[in-house]
């Protein structure tokens, strides 16, 4: 296999969530954090979510990618029940979560290396790659306490990216980079995604990134987390993030959102 | 350097006042003896070999047992924090057998030795073992989970899990852990030589005991030193490197 | 104050000390009144004799050896050994078994003692040499293994020892629990002696004395109520121990043990002798201020 | 509930195997006792209150030493990782003291105390206070530099940055630690009992001692039992919670 | 002191940074992260960083708490040399940073307990109310890990606000934030600062954010990290960050940036 095969790699999965609900109880109180959601992502869809601060979007992510399990619900992965967590659903954590025992490059190879079907060289060859996608050469065998907020979260992008997994869930990926670093990192993922047809959910704050980079955007409501309304974004790619019909789309988005939360304050 | 001249001075004062505490003739010179006549002592065992042998087959049977004790105790406590079983049963079996005294493995380890190299070695293991048992398991029980979730979800199942995420992620922990197991293996391996006397090899332990009965304080307080000498190079070649290498690692330790 | 060990071979401490207990005190009523004797039970000989040193007590019980030792390594300034209190209740056990007979058949055996260079282990090792046999610390014809007396009765009834040489009341444990027979028995070899700090003698001269008077009475009276002796010294091992002794055990030792208050200036002297041959002593020490009567 | 079920079976199974191991006739029954003797020895020695005076007397010299043993010890830790000197003098005489068995101060023990209650107590601060020492300059050592920095900006020093930022924030390794001592201080309370024999109390150290002289092993393996009891029972009530309250609050321990 | 009276406060401090340079050097590399800088902050202003990924911000924020020690040059407040950091000066970190052995309330409460000449009320009313301002309060006794990464910002915001320095040091604050809470958190603080008028650093990858929020923006550029250009914004405030002005604004910002970053490429 080929570096250019390998960014090809393996076909996307379909998710499927159904009626999925979630609670934490703790001896305090109870958080309702998911109630009731049902979604389906198809293969090979880009889907973002938006919503408010504590509405339960990474909570979701973790329940699909099977580290926590829902209260009521499931999640079908290829039809099939996800049970456990598993290299083919990714999931790129909202904190770092880098491991501070390898250096930036072993942390990219670390998933890599838990991929059969490559020969060793390919893997350097991939995580070479990605950290230069980042633009990260030069800190290649820095420690991860070494690097600043925004560089460890790039490490940890090239980590996700790198394995080429079926799904990707990525958890507000570029929270803390620059918008220059970003626009650009907004292209390369559009290039790698339509290379590699994979299933990426992305969670994000910022309405226009998501309009930039999904095929459909579903707004999230908090108290508790419910899926208020889903918006088709049917722009044609590649998308300038500085577009004009871009901006609308992002507008019209906006204002939904705040509809909600005004809403839920009359309610 | 500055650092190094203070730490000397400081040893150096605390032998003064220890002479002085001798001249003063406060105490029996036979139970406080002079910091000359411990250096005599020294000298002398040095001198005939008898402290470079026993120096050397207790550090050998140290290192072994030490080892085993490592080798047994590092699998057992991953287990024991990974199954609930294992931590009901062997979990609080270590809990209850690490307080145990080492004089009651003698017996055992009689009966099932004999007078031999491995009774001594099965003492010093039961004196480490559960330490590092438990010392594993606290380790484990403390990592950040979020470093156990992010290997999860890239692939990182059972043997790879455990030696590539949960071993590292809790090195921190473990290393403290091995400190206190080696002054385990230490204390049990004294204990184990004054009680298991073999004809294979004389160690530190059976020259601190006979020092202590034939009323020998030098001989006993030599031994000590020796024993603090020890101590404290392995510090500095077994462990501070470590050390070093995970505070680098880990951004720690900075202040 | 006063020290002595829960062994039987203490028997007149332990009785004395039982006797006190009971607030009919042996000494007490010898010393004459306003006298209070603290008693302190150690567990081994060097612990006693750092009490010496220390100065926590001023007598003690304790086998020849510690107090040779303690002796010596003062330089003769310290202890003094003012009277004897028991002596034999050592023997040489062995198998049943092996046909061990002579000296000259222990080529090759293994032989347990108490301690390394405790009175024990030097007259056994003088005993094989005297016989020929070569001796060194760690080895030679025969193996000489200090081991712990508890120990050698679980290595002996596993056979993994052929012979011990030991004291009361292991030597009749090993007759009565694994059928040990006794080989040589040592009737005239001191046990215990009792010690005196030479500090309390200097200063207390008069006391030291009738201490010593007292402690000769009672050794004459333990001879005449041999019973009576027993039953103190088995409620006493009670108490200090919290473990029980048989009955027969302590009657068993009894019949070894010869209890005099008579110093055991010959039998020290023939153990610096054999230390001396074992190379356990480089030169002998000057014995002339050890023995002192009070 | 079915937890606890399982675990009391490894019991219940790990007795039989002795029992039958005994019942086999494989070691003599002097030298493995059967449960039964075992147990009617524990019944015996609680009927006539031997066991719950010794259980007592050593447990109370165990808190007293302890606790005096992390009084001492804490603050020294805190020092050595605070001042490069105090590390280079009193860390490096922690380093190597630690490894010291505690026989090595009954003599000094004796000597500055006499045949007294604080000899013990002194033999059992001396096992206890160095692993301490060291656990908490561990401890210190390994915290995450973010939170101190996070604590000066609020203006946080000295007394409050320890107390209020740098204890806790080890706290996680200083319960390890603090566990590990607590074995120190077993041990070295054994040893204390079987060395320094004192009037003013007899503890299961001694009881575990004359059982051993006398050869009584089902005494010897009855204390053993008891100890092994009061072991679990501590970690069960000093420990556990802790460590809860830690997982808890710092949300590790999940798996 | 009431809360009222708490919320004016102390005078703010002056800054100067005084061509500061700073590397970070490990056994693999040598990082130039500052390089020559100086700046000039009046008492009360409200200055933005910008930048790329790792130009140094972090580092500058540092070296002006007294966290870090430059190798060349000083930082003087109110004409006083930093020595050490200290409660006048707060940081609020890129991390959360928060302490897990307390409660959301605890943390919150940290700084305060830290500040002479309030009573204990006080200091808890003062807590309540800015518990309140991020809209946590049913999560006082929560603790941090049960927290979403947003929560975990906004306890962090609070703590560094309710101590009331005389100078605070933002690092990305509300980089975890959605669009809406956000809004809201502006108009709060800039109500807070004009109420408080203290002195305000504040590092932001969002540059209508920085031009809605400061006096003055501050451009960096990278490898090594210097200052481009500065950027008064002399509009009113209030300020909405929807308005056209500051848009414009953003703009010739946004504009300066790329210059520099495809500048940066050429030379
Ligand atoms: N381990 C946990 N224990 C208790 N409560 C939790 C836990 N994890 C999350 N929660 C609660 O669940 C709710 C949803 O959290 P989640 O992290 O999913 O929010 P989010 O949408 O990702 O928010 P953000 O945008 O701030 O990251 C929050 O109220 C949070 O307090
Ligand atoms: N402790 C450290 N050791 C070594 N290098 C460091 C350290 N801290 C920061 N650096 C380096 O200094 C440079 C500047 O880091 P800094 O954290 O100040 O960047 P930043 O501007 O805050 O970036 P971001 O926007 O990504 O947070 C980076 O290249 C980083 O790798
Ligand atoms: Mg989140
Ligand atoms: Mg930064």
């Amino acid at each position: 296999m080929s570096l250019q095969e390998e960014l090809q790699g393996l076909p996307p999965a379909k998710l499927a969530v159904e009626s999925v609900s979630k609670w934490f109880r703790t001896s305090r109180q109870s958080v309702h954090a998911l109630d009731n959601i049902s979604l389906e992502i198809a293969e090979g869809e880009f889907v973002c979510l938006v919503g408010p601060s504590g509405c339960g979007k990474s909570t979701l992510l973790d329940i699909i990618a099977g580290l926590e399990v829902p209260d009521e619900g499931r999640v079908m992965a290829d039809n099939e029940p996800v049970l456990n967590p598993g290299r083919h659903r990714l999931v790129m954590f909202q904190e770092a979560a880098l491991f501070p025992w390898l250096d930036v490059i072993g942390n990219v190879m670390f998933g890599l290396k838990l991929k059969p079907g490559l020969r060793n060289k390919e893997r350097l060859e991939v995580a070479k790659f990605f950290i230069q996608l980042v633009g990260l050469e030069k800190f290649s065998h820095a420690h991860v306490h070494e690097l600043s907020g925004g560089m460890k979260q790039r490490v940890a992008l090239a980590r996700a990216l790198a394995p080429n997994p079926r799904v990707l869930l990525m958890d507000e990926p570029f929270a803390a980079l620059d918008a220059l670093t970003r626009e650009q990192l907004y292209s390369d993922i559009q290039r790698i995604w339509q290379k590699r047809r994979k299933t990426i959910l992305f969670v994000t704050h910022n309405v226009r990134e998501a309009v930039c980079l999904a095929d459909r955007v579903i707004l999230f409501s908090r108290n508790p987390g419910q899926i208020r309304e889903q918006f088709e974004i049917p722009l044609p790619r590649p998308r300038d993030i500085n577009s004009i019909e871009l901006a609308e789309h992002a507008g019209e988005i906006t204002r939904a959102l705040k509809g909600y939360v005004t809403g839920e304050v009359a309610e | 350097m500055r650092r190094f001249l203070l730490a000397t001075l400081f040893f150096v004062v605390l032998i003064a006042i220890w002479h002085f505490l001798v001249k003063a003739g406060v105490y029996s010179p036979v139970l406080l003896p002079s910091p000359q006549s411990v250096g005599e002592y020294l000298v002398g065992a040095a001198r005939d070999g008898t402290l470079f042998q026993a120096t050397g087959v207790t550090v050998r049977r140290l290192l072994v047992g030490y080892f085993i004790g490592i080798m047994i105790g590092l699998p057992l406590g991953l287990f024991t924090s990974a199954s609930k079983f294992v931590e009901d049963t062997i979990g609080v079996l270590a809990l209850g057998l690490q307080t145990l005294p080492s004089v009651c493995w003698i017996p055992l380890a009689l009966l099932w030795f004999g007078q031999t190299e491995s009774a001594m070695l099965f003492v010093v293991v039961m004196g480490t073992v559960w330490s590092v048992v438990i010392a594993t398991d606290t380790g484990v029980r403390n990592i950040p989970p979020i470093f156990a979730r992010a290997a999860k979800t890239m692939g990182s199942t059972g043997l790879h899990k455990w030696t590539k995420v949960i071993l590292p992620a809790s090195l921190p922990f473990l290393v403290s852990g091995m400190k206190q197991g080696w002054a385990f293996a230490w204390r049990s391996l004294m204990a184990a030589e004054i009680y298991v006397t073999i004809l294979t090899g004389f160690g530190l332990g059976h020259l601190l005991h006979y020092g202590r009965e034939l009323n020998a304080m030098e001989q006993v307080i030599g031994v000590m030193l020796v024993i603090i000498t020890i101590g404290l190079l392995t510090d500095k070649i077994l462990f501070s490197p470590v050390e070093r290498f995970l505070h680098n690692r880990w951004g720690t330790g900075l202040r | 104050r006063v020290g002595h060990f829960p062994n039987i071979t203490h028997a007149q401490g332990l009785i004395a000390h039982n006797l006190s207990r009971q607030g009919k005190g042996w000494f007490e009523e010898r010393l004459g009144p306003g006298t209070k004797i603290e008693w302190f039970v150690y567990s081994a000989g060097p612990s006693a004799m750092e009490a010496i040193f220390a100065q926590s007590i001023d007598l003690t019980y304790v086998g020849p050896g510690p107090a040779l030792n303690a002796y010596t390594k003062s330089n003769g300034a310290e202890v003094r050994l003012i009277a004897g209190s028991a002596n034999g209740g050592a023997a040489l056990v062995v198998q049943p078994d092996q046909n061990l007979k002579t000296a000259a058949d222990f080529r090759g055996k293994k032989i347990a003692t108490p301690q390394l260079g405790n009175t024990q282990d030097i007259s056994c090792r003088a005993w094989l040499m005297a016989s020929g046999l070569k001796i060194t610390q760690l080895g030679g014809d025969a193996q000489v293994l200090p081991t712990q007396n508890p120990d050698q009765l679980q290595l002996f009834q596993q056979k993994r020892v052929d012979a011990v040489w030991t004291v009361e009341p292991w030597v009749s444990r090993l007759e009565r629990e694994s059928g040990g027979k006794i080989l040589v028995d040592e009737k005239d070899v001191a046990t215990t002696v009792l010690v005196s700090s030479a500090k309390f003698l200097r200063e207390q001269r008069e006391l030291a004395k009738k201490f010593a008077e007292a402690h000769a009475a009672l050794t004459d009276w333990m001879a005449k109520n041999p019973d009576e002796a027993q039953k103190l010294i088995r409620a006493e091992l009670l108490a200090e121990t919290r473990s029980d002794m048989a009955p027969d055990l302590i009657a068993q030792s009894w019949k070894r043990i010869a209890f005099t208050a008579e110093a055991p200036r010959a039998s020290i002297e023939s153990f610096m002798q054999n230390s001396l041959k074992s190379g356990f002593v480089k030169t002998a020490p000057d014995l002339s201020k050890l023995f002192e009567k009070p």
